[in-house]
């Protein structure tokens, strides 16, 4: 059985294509070693951006803060986060990663809060960190491919308590599924391998279709395997679980 | 140009209890944490803190009793470190408003006050609960008759960005990402600027392009060197993870805070040891 | 990222006729003049050309029959030659129609097109006869009530801007001013950049605070030196106040506009005769 | 008597106060002059910017053109136009100056055309080079000065053919004389020494208030005429006329 953090990766890593403008902004390791990994890959034309601002970058070392300068190194230019959210705004972003600590059915997220007594969401309840870019981001890019590092059924759930951001999600990785939104519902695309289909329907919200004739995740191969180590050889990527 | 360089107290001094306040950086990095401190020992109050996405300034702010509303698309420390203890707890115990946006409406917004506009136009945000909780309108394109969400001018009184370099006239350069910093410059009505480095006007004017915010925007000019401590500055030194840990474990209740605060914010001595 | 240097015939070919297109520069200064003169080369046909300021450029255009609309605040030479001879007589004569602006109403365009909005809401405008004239409309703030002049986005199909220094990329530096060239960079739908000099991408790299254009926004590269003669090049070389004086003579009937046009620019050998 | 050139630029210098912001744009030799002028002689703090985008440059050689390179030496900052516009929008610049083909009593200029019969404005009489910022800065800046170096009834009309502008117009500086605006309408502040009062009545193409009790402009002192000749020894201002 492979670690959550590496079966995730390479299915993240696997959904981007060749050529795509691709983003992740804060808090977001997994993204960014999977479009490293993607760049090494299938993907060398990838144009990888992120919210610090710079473009293909070339880091030396990974940060454990996704808006670090780390993430400089090698970038010929830079721009700021304004510029990267008009880039989504226009249209121009192909692939943007975003995650949610409420995620539904539908594909929505919920980053901001679970409300208090009576649904009151200025005096919430809990109060999460909020979405950052995410609600104008998921309905202007033209794809998002959503992560979450916990499959349970406080996080996938029927419907979120508060609608952070709606759009045009299109996966969501997890650590025991790839989910595919189709005809505005989350469907099982895949099911990572040595999940067993009742551990998946048991964490999992909101019903879903899947037995043994679900498709299997494919295993990392060695040459995922090997590249994702020289991409991130300390494992910043695990600080996410 | 005259002379704009005082000390952190004078410049903070300028800084009205229920004043809004533009803090430069993002998350861990480049934040004017000196000033951030230099706020809590003047013991300001009913701030309203505005960033796209904040950390530690915005956190501590909250726990020290200064914000009382915080505009912002994000408050956390990231993976490392996780949510932002006191800001939550703030806005759970309603002690603290969350006006919570998407980090582009605060930048929608802080270009309508820029722009010398009411409101300003924001593609997405029609559909997230974020539009209603806050109750952001929409506006009608008077062309095409498609409804968009208007963002409300965001005029902050004050901005505080600290960089790697400025001149005592207020001219500064960044190195590495902007972040917002210079639009929340060209929309606040008074800008404070803390330098790691105060250098030679001259130097700007030999490389223009590299002066990141020309000095005739600038109210205030302050040396801090250290001055995003403990969060990062791009070139000069990393932010301080054993600082943020230790943070973290004394936010878990008031009273230790509290003595965090005394021991790493409220003494004078807080600038001076970090040399 | 891949490599993106083409000839200019090559990369002028892909401006379709009928194309709104961006010039960078302002007046007689860093204007795309190597690329003006490709147009015209190539015999494009009604380009609708947007600028705040401009002088040689549109007004070679449209005497050349290249431009048929013209979306700008400012025509003219400034003050050593004058009026624009030709874009005034094509606009005088019904072969040009002058969608004129503010040049601050350009910019609102161009900054909805990079926002993805439909309109930009601008201060001032309201009690100008331009307004009327070019059928701007007003909106109202959803918060005060306020009535506010919207420009509709103006999306050029393509921006061309010379520049300084670009690399393989894309990548580019402009020193001295950028006008409103970053805006037209991102507003644009295709983007091409000519360049004095072509550079290595490691000393972008080196220092990325100077690059004024990232290279992932631009879809050409071509190497132009001297490319905006007979305009200025900010450390480069003055405009050609010599051509410009003998241009203004050419245009006072149409025969020897044709006859100066055949010989500096329909030429093949212009780009060259420059070197 | 004093050349027109000279009257000119020391009335418009007068006019500017210490420590205000200063803004000109394309095609404006005299402001450029005027300006520099009042930093050497009463106005050190003022802050000038100009559409080149530096602030309070110190121009080895004066340019010919206000939007040359040669504006930007000694800055130690740059601006777009689009962040000088900003600032107008915002109501940061104290005086920006402006002229006009047309000026009429109201202070309103035209500068964009003659319409043509029928009071066509899309095929013009006669296509002038358009308002650059003006419809914006006029409305928008503290206060406006306008200048204008041909007066006559064809240039100080009744009503402009076409308002390109109006707005904060605050005073009117021309060869014979300076308008103030007051109540919404221009009136003669001052007339240029040596001019007959008949002279500027003719030559005014609205009914003014002038007679031989109107105060006379101070003609330049010594350290004015000394100092412009300082600012501009090779008289750039003279292009404009």
């Amino acid at each position: 059985m492979f670690p959550p953090d590496v079966m995730m990766a390479v299915a993240m890593a696997r959904l981007l294509h060749d050529g795509e403008t691709v983003f992740h902004g804060v808090a977001s390791p997994l993204p960014m070693v999977a479009i490293l990994l993607a760049q090494r890959l299938h993907a060398p034309n990838l144009v990888y951006l992120n919210i610090t601002g710079s473009a293909n970058p070339q880091p030396e070392q990974l940060p454990r803060s996704t808006v670090d300068p780390r993430l400089l190194r090698g970038t010929r230019s830079l721009v700021t986060l304004t510029d990267l959210f008009d880039l989504s705004a226009r249209g121009r972003i192909d692939t943007a990663f975003l995650s949610g600590v409420q995620i539904d059915r539908a594909g929505r997220i919920n980053m901001s809060l679970i409300p208090g007594p009576d649904g009151d969401v200025h005096r919430p309840k809990v109060r999460l960190p909020g979405g950052a870019g995410s609600a104008c981001i998921l309905p202007t890019a033209k794809r998002t491919l959503l992560w979450r590092t916990r499959h349970d059924r406080r996080t996938f759930v029927e419907r979120v308590d508060f609608v952070t951001a709606t759009g045009h999600a299109d996966r969501v990785v997890t650590p025991l599924c790839v989910f595919r939104r189709d005809h505005g519902q989350l469907r099982v695309e895949s099911i990572h391998p040595d999940v067993e289909p009742a551990t998946l329907r048991a964490q999992t919200g909101f019903t879903i279709d899947v037995d043994e004739s679900t498709p299997v995740t494919p295993p990392p191969s060695e040459q995922e395997l090997a590249t994702l180590e020289a991409v991130d050889p300390e494992g910043v990527r695990k600080i996410e679980f | 140009m005259p002379d704009k360089l005082m000390s952190l107290a004078e410049a903070i001094a300028a800084v009205p209890d229920g004043a809004t306040v533009a803090l430069g950086g993002n998350t861990l990095h480049r934040s004017p944490s000196a000033a951030v401190h230099e706020l809590i020992r003047q013991n300001k109050r009913g701030l309203n803190i505005v960033k796209t996405a904040g950390a530690y300034d915005v956190d501590v702010l909250c726990g020290a009793g200064v914000a009382d509303r915080v505009t912002a698309g994000f408050i956390g420390f990231e993976n490392e470190f996780g949510m932002a203890p006191l800001y939550r707890r703030s806005v759970e115990q309603g002690r603290v408003r969350a006006l919570e946006h998407a980090c582009y409406s605060v930048i929608a917004g802080l270009r309508a006050a820029t722009q010398g506009v009411p409101f300003m136009p924001v593609a997405g945000l029609l559909e997230s609960d974020v539009r209603t909780a806050q109750g952001f309108r929409t506006v009608t394109d008077p062309y095409s008759g498609q409804e968009v969400v208007a963002i409300q001018a965001i005029v902050p009184d004050v901005a505080i960005i600290h960089v790697q370099e400025a001149d005592r006239e207020g001219n500064a350069r960044i190195y590495g990402t902007l972040f917002e910093d210079t639009l929340m410059v060209t929309a606040a009505r008074r800008v404070i600027v803390t330098a790691e480095r105060i250098v030679d006007g001259a130097q700007f004017a030999a490389q223009p392009e590299l002066t990141t915010i020309a000095g005739w925007l600038v109210d205030a000019v302050v040396e801090a060197p250290r001055g995003s401590w403990p969060c990062s500055c791009a070139g000069c030194y990393d932010y301080d993870a054993e600082y943020l840990a230790a943070y973290h474990a004394a936010a878990k209740d008031m009273a230790s805070f509290q003595r965090f605060l005394e021991e790493h914010v409220l003494r004078d001595s807080v600038l001076s040891s970090q040399l």
